[in-house]
């Protein structure tokens, strides 16, 4: 197997006395979905956003192609090529849908904004995503339903070579059809080569695309196997027990007394 | 009841200060005249040097709350006398009422504090300023018959009320003369000076033939919209302070005449009375001023104050009011040469 | 209960529904009409733009109108003109930082610094102007760049360290003008920006560049639009622009290419130097916030400033070109201020000079809390403001009424959108 | 690759994941370290409270008493508790406000407008003092209710709408007092406030008392939430809390009880009146921002005023008592600096005085986007701002430097957080 | 059948431009769970806020148990024992849990707020609905995790006795075992007797729980239908397509042309 494009060891994260994330080993493989599952405030949004740079963590290294990155902001981030949907979708409530999917990348001509090319790539995307009821992609998102705002997040993050595309929980609140088309997404990006993090709470979906499966519980890694070595209620356990079988910690930290 | 006076020793004796004390000054802004910053603190200073007493000089910064706190604090160092410039009678004369509480002499200085209790009243008299400026508009205009707009100063100060009184009691008596507009300046800004003032000569349809303007940042807003409409010193405008800009404009010929209140004379005065009263002696004083409010004659020491027009700029440079390098600058230099000033 | 099916009427409604599917993304509200409905429906749903500050404008217009003959005569409306010019600045250089959710209460004293700064290098080192001029905006400049790194780098609230800067730079332009009290302001280059005019065809001839330059501009995007099927204006409702701003800009350049002085002897005609001084920065403006990347930043970090992060904005270095842009127009007002009043005080910039001017630009309809703002409303809230000024000046009357008026007024015209805004409260939105 | 698990060490981590688990809600920090360590990781992780306050308190009090020896002095001391008087009342109405997310610019002058009325009618009409009193406070009150209204009701931003009762309001006091005028307060119990001392024995069992209802008040609350099983702070956290506080309540009678008079004939002894009413306003507004359905509801709206409609709290009504209130505690501020400066002037409650007081609130830890405030913030805030001017006034400086040095004095007091902060912002939260 | 406890008769309701309800008929019954399907930007969200008097309608009839009710604000619908989760959440992020559960109706003893009384209760609550991972009730809602937020939502609809309950999208955040948790308090709500409406993209858990079926297509009510009489791929199609055999909106108005 080919080295992780990523690589996460022993990162540990807190937010004052909350420790969130203990002593986290995380890869991301090129070709390969992973999906990350856990229970809610597990800490899954709490990695992703350790790995986009939002949030500096407190120990641990990050590896990028198996070197070592000093990583200090989302930019930084961005310019290693890793793209990310935010469970927050971290939208401009007062920028129109264009603006929004090329805000910090604009295209342009000279100095002067191109916002006929925006404009085109912009509506070609959403309708690759089955987005119909938007009425123009110079809507403002503020006045976006909760399924078409999403769907701006994940067009965003699509429109750029990249070389890894982080999604946090990015079906939520897509109808059938939409969710369709973003787990289709998925596979073809993987397909292509990216290296691909896949937050759901949807088992289903997770089976359906993903390679990995790596597993959060209270913040610590509980399992990290391909999907095909699991099915659907070992993979509840681990997420709601923290263990399932010969899989999973040890002991479960949870019931333990002090 | 409580613990007396054993705790007060120990903060008396810090400031290593001359035994008979200290003399506080308050002045009371930046913004109504330049005069208190630029000219009354060093003439002040200089006297208290050379007396060798201790001083402290405080702007209050146009509040009357901040000069109260300025005034503990004096006290608090130990001041024996407190000299103020008051923004209104009635958070001077609580001053004075504390000063005296505290046993501080305290003398009202270029302003009576109605209803105070000072020691001593030194001070150029503002009504006499109004009548000065009133007269020189009076004979630059020359005729009996002209239209006049009035500048007067902030709303909020008594002072421009005082100064607009005395122009008014010399104006209103020469029956041709015809008010067509009257506006005071907030704050004494000269920015929203030349607004109103443009808009007050447009309002007369441009048919102003005197401008009385209450100091010299006021003329010299109004100097700017004449100059505008070619009218620049076919329009006397008085003026007051004898600033460096307003003795140029009366060089140039655009201003009629400024009012000079020598400030070393009067910081001289105010020094005299001062280390007076440190030193346990009486001031010499030249007369009374009534005080309506508190129903008594305060001893005054009373300065004249002097109206300059571009026959006598010297005389506000041999008093040290200004400096003819100050004055006679650039396109100036020649102008000062035909009028004899250096 | 069986099932039961809802079928609507076919017609009418049918476009409707087509266009709301995307991929026939309606680009263009096809008639004048359309375009009227959607903007009345955008304005009755709350989105009211400039119109309020136009609206209260005009109700001021007629009330000074009526109240006084001479409010709309030539000299007034050029009186006008100028006096509007300096607060236009002011607000100008404060959208852009209103619009990143900031506040400057320096800027009216940064000005007033500036000004000095450039009054005495010309009176006293003998600069030309425009040295002297680069100087002062070079100085406004300067301390927007030292205010926006303590706010973007230290974090300190921004109406703190403005707060500090305020008091600051008085004693700044004390020190400064300490001496003399004020300083002339006499070169001619700079006090004509306030008293002297353009030749009457130089403006003319400027006037009509401008005009077929918008034309020709407009025209052109539209053709663009339509070739690349993207979201557009109709034909008509271009025309109709270009119409206006014509209508608007040569008309404004007529009436004051005629006489207004009231002195026989001393003709005064042509535009002011400080209207095309003001026109420039405000296009300059309005381009770089509707047509560059660095507009379009500020307006994201107004609107979320952590997606604007994320995005990979750099939020920190935005907020410092904020600060630095407020200053340094704030420069140019302050130079334009003194040049009118022919002098710098140490008043300068300072009581109510901030209140007024960020209270143009809301009047002109930018948000204080970010992400809304545009050149424009600059111009239009700080003519409101001036209006107010220039129409109680020709009144005559005290002091305290001078006040109550001002107030009064500021309300009238800032709510002027009251009915509309109070429907839609009404209607639960 | 195949199955990887992993296991964590067992022992050390053990009880904060086990306290995690939502059924055993950790309900207390076990110990004062423990708690400690969850203070100092809040102020790392940004949440600074009022401790920047303190701190900023703490340096400028060491500076001013390093540069004058009289500064700690008990007259100067004394002072201080009453100048800050003033300042801090307003603050502490503005907190209420912009508790909200709006601003109120018109409290100074409306403090104004309220002390003018009282002295008029205590001068004029004879009035008592309480009346007169109860008279300035209702003319607060009345003005804040109209503006309420106006931001309320029409949607005026309130930065306009307070602007134009800035302007207005001025012109009232001119109409009231007379243009340069100003008005005596020479009513005793009015004057007293700040030049009368409360007895020292009333000040001792007051004091005492005070001390005594706090220890008493914060054991029973830590005992019911013990016995409830709710979130509750380590008992000897909240024994150290009631020790701060009988040590400053104790300490500073015990100060205010000796002889501060400079004048050996005229004896100084006791707290000024100010301080018990500033304190009782203080409790009054904790009070009620902390313990009842009204403070709860002001923070919802501040926090996110849609969710708060949803909740089914009338926002517009919430937004109207608070303008009522900041501006009824603006009359009281008026009052007690009317009574400080022994009269009402036309300037009265103008220039930078609400400027001073929205940075007070500011510097003590309210935000200006609301939802972030309270009322000790005020009382801090405001004793910095107070202390800036009684210090630089022992230093005998000239204005301009005064101007720089207050700016400067503001800026350090305000970034003394600047340090975490930057740790904060450096790694990338 | 009993009548209806709110019934919507032929409401619409623009913003601006946008035609987003169109002549909508809806029934909410006492006892039931009424699922309401739909698209991104179908409206269900619109209609929702409609009902719970956050957005005014243009025209149409609100009843409720059969009588026209005049309602103009939130307050006016609470008052008729309306409970709402929002898609959009409206928690007040400077406030803590219990602050936030209890907003607008705060328990109090005289005029001092009851804090331990509210507290017991928020803890109970919350820990039936099976969240696991919060800290402390007393932590700022600002710093939970999309699911936690989301748990405290639905916890401060269930926490008053109300006639009705509408719940959009209440499970998208919400991982397996809380998904059941709300799962099962719907249905539990609707056998007290409560009409309940369920906005759900996910069809396994509309066919598990609720009683009827409203499928929303481009703001027009295309089908309201028992949820026996249905399956899994009736109900796509409704929503997708706005018609399935028999069922749905006679000729589908997105095709035809003008
Ligand atoms: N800023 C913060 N301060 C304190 N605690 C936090 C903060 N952010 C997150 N947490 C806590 O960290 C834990 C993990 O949160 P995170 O958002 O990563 O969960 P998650 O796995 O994404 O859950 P979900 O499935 O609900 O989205 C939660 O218990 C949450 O309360
Ligand atoms: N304030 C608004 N202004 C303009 N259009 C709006 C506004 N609010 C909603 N819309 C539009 O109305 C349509 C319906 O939105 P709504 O939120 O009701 O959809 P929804 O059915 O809840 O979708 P989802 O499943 O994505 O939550 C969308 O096309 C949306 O763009
Ligand atoms: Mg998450
Ligand atoms: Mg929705």
């Amino acid at each position: 197997m080919t080295t992780p494009l990523l690589q996460l060891r022993s990162v540990n994260k807190s937010f004052g006395n909350a420790h969130v994330l203990h002593d986290v080993d995380f890869d991301v493989h090129p070709g390969q979905v992973t999906a990350l599952v856990g229970d809610n405030g597990a800490g899954k949004s709490t990695l992703v956003k350790v790995i986009a740079g939002i949030y500096g963590r407190d120990n641990g290294d990050y590896l990028f192609d198996g070197r070592p990155v000093d990583v200090s902001g989302p930019r930084d981030v961005a310019a290693l090529g890793v793209e990310v949907v935010y469970q927050d979708l971290a939208l401009c409530d007062n920028l129109d849908i264009v603006q929004n999917m090329f805000l910090g990348r604009e295209t342009r001509k000279g100095v002067v904004l191109d916002e006929t090319e925006m404009e085109s790539r912009a509506r070609e995307t959403l309708a690759s995503l089955s987005v119909r009821t938007v009425k123009s992609v110079r809507q403002s998102v503020a006045s976006l339903s909760g399924g078409q705002r999403q769907t701006v997040a994940i067009a965003k993050a699509v429109l750029w070579n990249s070389r890894i595309v982080l999604l946090d929980e990015p079906t939520a609140a897509l109808g059938v059809a939409q969710t369709r088309q973003v787990l289709d997404l998925v596979r073809r990006l993987a397909d292509r080569g990216l290296g691909v993090v896949l937050i759901s709470h949807n088992m289903g979906d997770v089976l359906e695309v993903a390679d990995r499966v790596t597993a959060l519980y209270l913040g610590r890694v509980a399992a990290d196997v391909p999907t095909a070595q699991v099915n659907h209620s070992q993979i509840v356990e681990l997420i709601t027990a923290g263990r399932s079988g010969s899989l999973g910690i040890a002991e479960n930290p949870a019931t333990a007394t002090v | 009841g409580g613990d007396d006076s054993g705790s007060e020793g120990g903060s008396g004796s810090g400031s290593g200060g001359e035994a008979e004390g200290a003399i506080g000054v308050i002045l009371p802004d930046t913004e109504s005249s330049v005069r208190w910053e630029s000219a009354d603190r060093p003439a002040l200073e200089a006297a208290f040097e050379e007396a060798g007493v201790e001083y402290d000089i405080q702007n209050a910064e146009g509040s009357a709350d901040r000069m109260a706190t300025i005034a503990d604090s004096m006290i608090t160092n130990g001041a024996t006398v407190l000299a103020i410039v008051n923004l209104d009678s009635e958070s001077g004369a609580a001053i004075q009422e504390r000063a005296a509480s505290s046993g501080v002499r305290t003398i009202d200085y270029d302003r009576l504090t109605l209803g105070g209790s000072a020691d001593y009243y030194v001070s150029f008299d503002n009504t006499v300023v109004g009548e000065l400026q009133g007269q020189g508009l009076q004979e630059c205009l020359g005729s009996d018959t002209a239209n006049i707009a009035y500048l007067n100063g902030s709303p909020t100060d008594n002072n421009a009320t005082l100064f607009s009184e005395g122009a008014h009691s010399v104006l209103d008596e020469v029956s041709g003369y015809e008010n067509v507009g009257e506006q005071a300046v907030p704050d004494w800004d000269p920015d929203e000076a030349v607004t109103i003032f443009d808009q007050l000569y447009t309002q007369a349809g441009g048919e102003i033939d005197g401008v009385y303007a209450a100091n010299d940042g006021l003329a010299g807003a109004a100097i700017s919209i004449l100059e505008r409409d070619g009218r620049a010193g076919e329009v006397p405008v008085t003026g007051q302070d004898a600033t460096v800009e307003g003795l140029q404009a009366i060089l140039a010929g655009d201003q009629c005449m400024t009012v000079y209140k020598s400030a070393t004379q009067e910081a001289g005065a105010l020094a005299d009375a001062a280390i007076a009263l440190v030193n346990g002696e009486d001031a010499e004083t030249n007369g009374t001023t009534e005080d309506v409010e508190g129903g008594r004659e305060v001893p005054s020491i009373l300065l004249e104050p002097q109206s300059i027009t571009a026959d006598n700029v010297q005389d506000v440079i041999d008093d040290g009011g200004q400096t003819a390098e100050d004055v006679c600058t650039g396109e100036f230099a020649s102008l000062c040469e035909d009028a004899g000033v250096s | 209960m069986s099932t039961t099916t809802t079928s609507t009427d076919g017609g009418a409604t049918k476009d409707s529904v087509a266009a709301s599917d995307f991929a026939h993304d309606s680009t263009s509200a096809a008639t004048m009409l359309d375009s009227l409905k959607g903007y009345v429906a955008r304005v009755r749903g709350g989105d009211m733009g400039s119109l309020p500050a136009i609206l209260g404008l005009a109700v001021l217009m007629v009330v000074f109108g009526l109240s006084n003959d001479r409010f709309f005569s030539l000299l007034n409306m050029a009186n006008l003109v100028v006096q509007a010019g300096p607060i236009v600045l002011l607000a100008m250089g404060l959208v852009f930082v209103l619009l990143i959710g900031q506040i400057d209460l320096s800027a009216g004293v940064a000005g007033g610094v500036a000004a000095a700064a450039t009054a005495l290098t010309v009176a006293n080192q003998g600069w030309p102007w425009y040295a002297a001029v680069a100087l002062g905006i070079l100085c406004g400049a300067v301390i927007g760049v030292v205010i926006g790194a303590l706010v973007a780098r230290l974090g300190i609230p921004s109406f703190v360290v403005t707060l500090a800067f305020f008091l600051g730079l008085q004693g700044v332009i004390l020190r400064m003008i300490g001496q003399g009290g004020s300083v002339g302001v006499n070169d001619p280059v700079l006090r004509g920006l306030t008293i002297d005019t353009v030749p009457v065809t130089a403006g003319w001839v400027a006037a009509a560049l401008l005009v077929v330059a918008f034309a020709v501009g407009s025209l052109l995007q539209h053709r663009r639009q339509v070739a690349n099927r993207l979201q557009h204006h109709p034909f008509s409702v271009v025309l109709l622009r270009i119409a206006t701003v014509a209508v608007v800009v040569l008309g404004l350049t007529g009436l004051l290419s005629l006489n207004r002085s009231v002195n026989p002897n001393f003709p005064i005609t042509g535009i002011p130097w400080v209207l095309p001084l003001v026109v420039v920065l405000l296009l300059i403006c309005t381009f770089v916030l509707d047509r560059t990347a660095f507009g379009r930043h500020l307006y994201a970090v107004g609107g979320n400033a952590e997606a604007a992060r994320r995005a990979g904005i750099n939020v920190p270095r935005m907020q410092v070109y904020a600060f630095m842009i407020c200053s340094a127009l704030a420069a140019v007002s302050g130079i334009v201020q003194s040049s009118y009043t022919g002098g710098v005080s140490t008043a300068s910039g300072g009581g109510n000079t901030l209140l007024y001017a960020v209270g143009a630009a809301v009047i002109g309809g930018t948000s204080l809390f970010g992400g809304k703002g545009r050149a424009i409303h600059a111009v239009l809230g700080g003519v409101v403001i001036a209006t107010i000024a220039n129409g109680l000046g020709l009144l005559n009357q005290a002091a305290y009424i001078n006040f109550l008026v001002t107030g009064i007024v500021l309300l009238v015209a800032a709510s002027v959108d009251a009915i509309s805004r109070r429907r839609r409260s009404a209607s639960g939105l």
